[in-house]
């Protein structure tokens, strides 16, 4: 099984030189701290900057610079600023080359649903559906089950969607996944998971070998 | 600004009446009525505004919020107002200071967390909210300022968010069309402005306000600094003047910080 | 009758204090040297500036800052650059106060043709249809006939028409021209003309009591 | 560029190895393998270019053009080119060299005149030319820089222009359908940028540039100037890195003035 920071440091393997990265609130904000020493990767936020830095050192926040999960952080050297219309084109467009978000359910059609529970007060999808609607290579990182034990990979969405056949690959404590045209695919096994468990967990169609690799991090 | 003076009508150019350069001087102001677009607070820049009306508010969370237009509207106590913002402050501070006076008939955002006085007038069915994907509020922002009725985005094709709503194919891909906004008012923070109203912004504090200060029918802009026409660059302009009819200056400004994140020294 | 100056200046009576005006190329240009004293216009020049001034004084040209009509010109204390697609946005939104323009033809229902002449190596429309089609408050700035002597205001256009019925007054050598529902209407005369020449030279419908003053410049 | 070091990856935030600010400081490159935009020359930025590509090429007459890539392109030699462009040059400078060596077949600009060798080859019928509204031009390269497929305009309506067009009332008003344009490269000149891309126009040198560079599948930028990552500041940034993924620095642009104009002493 992995934990937060082991999912994160899976998806960090997606990373080559030269990317530019929206990473959403949570575990996808995680992924920056593995970004591979020496390699040049920007991150955007949708809010209005390219190249957002660490949190600031105490004393230092400026109230004018947060990012999209509206807290204070730093620029690096070579960043721009810009203003919202903007930021959602350079994502419309496709120049974004990796984004990671979170998800309450991912479909073994690549739909998702992460933006309202019907019954709960909805707080609204902020960018969440620009992104998945536009973006080339979407990465989802979540917890392979919700809290009542259900799997959030499944044959479709019960919750009101946020995208359609949009997300590329799955990663949860249990494994890293892709999509075929029957539906989910295993690629890789957690660190002492089983291709049984992981099925048993999927409830979602999945593609299984039964001899997918454990997860390396090289 | 200049004062033109028709000395020599029939010369073959331009006349102008002394030989001084005014490329980027900012020294020289020639006229001794300029064009008053300064007004003395933001009650003064916003006595007009009546309730019903529709009202444009920048920023993005609590980070770049006219939060002296703000103050000024709750003390004039107009209501029944619809607000395009991004988000809907937080109880006590931001567009959440208008929800507890109860002034906001709708709110049009992307995100409207973080505001329990929100969520009560929501549910026992005071106010209204209509919830829209961030970048569709941007561009439906930046085609009323561009003069675009309309604009077509994939966001939220094949969700809720498409109900009702025109879709279109370009290229194999389906596209929602969506309106551009009209608003009696933008209210928008900016951190320099000229008096001709010229505007500049500060880091991710610009976020929706040039879009909004583009797209109002009247556009008021409190800023932190007011400068002379000439000492902001004219490269560096991220709103033209011509969009801009109010400008207020702020003083104190808050500037509440919504998520104060700080780095971990290494131990 | 007007000269070229006369027909700008009895133009330049159509601005107002704090006015942003886009003036074409030719007669309208000349416009710029009419604005009183103590006025504040600022002019908007298509290829993306607002403020600006007036020709360099030789030497001081600068291949980077010219206006609509590929002139050097200069700035003003408080002007602004920005791309094209900001400078026709301010356009299609409605914010330039006055345009002034050229034509070859008007049409007694403010119709305008001023880009294309059949059998003519055509040139382009540049920026003028989208001026027509947008601004609140369009001055045509013409001589009143042709060099065959023939009517430029006409009860419609003959040549390929720029844009729709958009037109608001028109400026000749022979006098100022308004628009009611019937056609062009006869607001002012030039100095010593006669409202029977005007009539005669145009083509259109023209109201004229036969009482219309003569052009005061004030 | 940053390089994070997870040594710490169960803390509570993002970790920097060291204490230093890195907040707009230019002094500063951590990264001893940096991600390459630049190219030797603009012969090598656009050696990959085939015969037949649509090219947008920036510029408003010959202000703002980029003329070093221009150059590289009558050296190489490509041929049947659709060029996007508001003007066509004149006859022995900008696009003009271009069309003396008969390398463009299709036009798409706002105007062309000025440029003899462009007519002969019109009448000739050697050469295609589609001439668009500025205004259109300008929104048709901004909507494929922000992933719009159409924008909706009024310029053209009942005109020629609108022939063949999806026309569309909204608000009492009639619109034309514009598609957003597709170019294989756009060739833009900025008068600064950083090795990320970050680009800066000077003065109505702007114009069609910072589109242009935002529509490109591949955009190709020469500059005056190459700056250090942090030498700009990031607020006055007119086009971000991520849109562009060729730079070029050029050296003693030729500049030429279509119409020098000068002001006339008072006599």
């Amino acid at each position: 099984m992995l934990d937060k920071n082991g999912i994160a440091r899976t998806i960090a393997r997606e990373l080559k030189d030269g990317y530019y990265v929206n990473l959403g609130i949570g575990i996808p904000t995680l992924v920056a701290n593995f970004i591979p020493s020496g390699m040049e990767v920007q991150l955007q936020s949708e809010n209005g900057l390219l190249g957002m830095g660490p949190f600031p050192w105490e004393g230092s926040e400026d109230p004018d610079l947060i990012n999209a999960g509206k807290q204070t952080i730093t620029t690096l050297p070579g960043s721009s600023f810009f203003d919202s219309a903007m930021s959602f084109g350079m994502i419309r467009s496709g120049k974004v080359d990796l984004t990671v978000l979170g998800a309450m359910e991912v479909a073994q059609n690549g739909d998702i649903a992460n933006w309202k529970i019907p019954g709960k007060m909805v707080k609204g999808m902020g960018g969440a559906m620009d992104l998945v609607a536009s973006a080339r290579n979407i990465v989802v990182a979540m917890q392979h089950v919700n809290k009542a034990g259900e799997s959030k990979l499944l044959p479709r969405c019960t919750l009101p969607i946020t995208g359609l056949a949009c997300v590329r690959k799955v990663v949860t404590e249990l494994g890293v996944f892709g999509f075929d045209q029957e539906g989910f695919v295993l690629l890789e096994r957690a660190p002492g998971v089983t291709c049984d468990y992981i099925r048993d967990k999927t409830w979602g169609h999945l593609s299984s070998t039964g001899q997918e690799p454990e997860i390396q991090w090289g | 600004m200049h004062r033109w003076r028709p000395e020599d009508p029939d010369g073959p150019g331009w006349i102008w009446p002394d030989g001084a350069s005014y490329f980027w001087d900012s020294t020289r102001n020639l006229n001794p009525n300029p064009v008053n677009k300064i007004y003395a607070d933001a009650d003064a820049a916003l006595a007009d505004i009546q309730d019903g009306a529709t009202l444009m508010l920048g920023g993005f969370g609590l980070c770049g919020i006219p939060e002296h237009c703000i103050a000024a509207l709750v003390r004039k106590g107009v209501r029944d107002l619809t607000c395009i913002s991004n988000n809907a402050g937080v109880d006590d501070f931001g567009i959440g200071l208008m929800l507890q006076a109860r002034q906001v008939r709708k709110m049009i955002s992307s995100y409207v967390g973080e505001n329990a006085e929100f969520e009560r007038q929501l549910l026992s069915g005071e106010l209204e909210v209509e919830l829209i994907p961030q970048g569709t509020l941007a561009t439906r922002c930046m085609a009323a300022g561009y003069g675009m009725p309309a604009i077509y985005t994939p966001a939220g094709v094949g969700t809720e968010v498409a109900e009702g709503k025109e879709s279109r194919e370009f290229g194999g891909k389906t596209y929602l069309l969506e309106m551009a906004f009209e608003a009696d008012y933008a209210l928008v923070k900016a951190w320099k402005a000229d008096r001709m109203g010229n505007l500049v912004f500060k880091a991710t504090a610009r976020n929706f306000n040039p879009l909004m200060a583009m797209a109002g029918k009247i556009t008021v802009a409190e800023v932190e600094e007011l400068v002379e026409p000439g000492d902001l660059d004219p490269n560096t302009i991220h709103v033209p003047g011509i969009y801009v009819q109010r400008i207020v200056l702020g003083t104190q400004y808050e500037k509440r910080i919504e998520q104060r994140t700080i780095r971990t020294p290494l131990s």
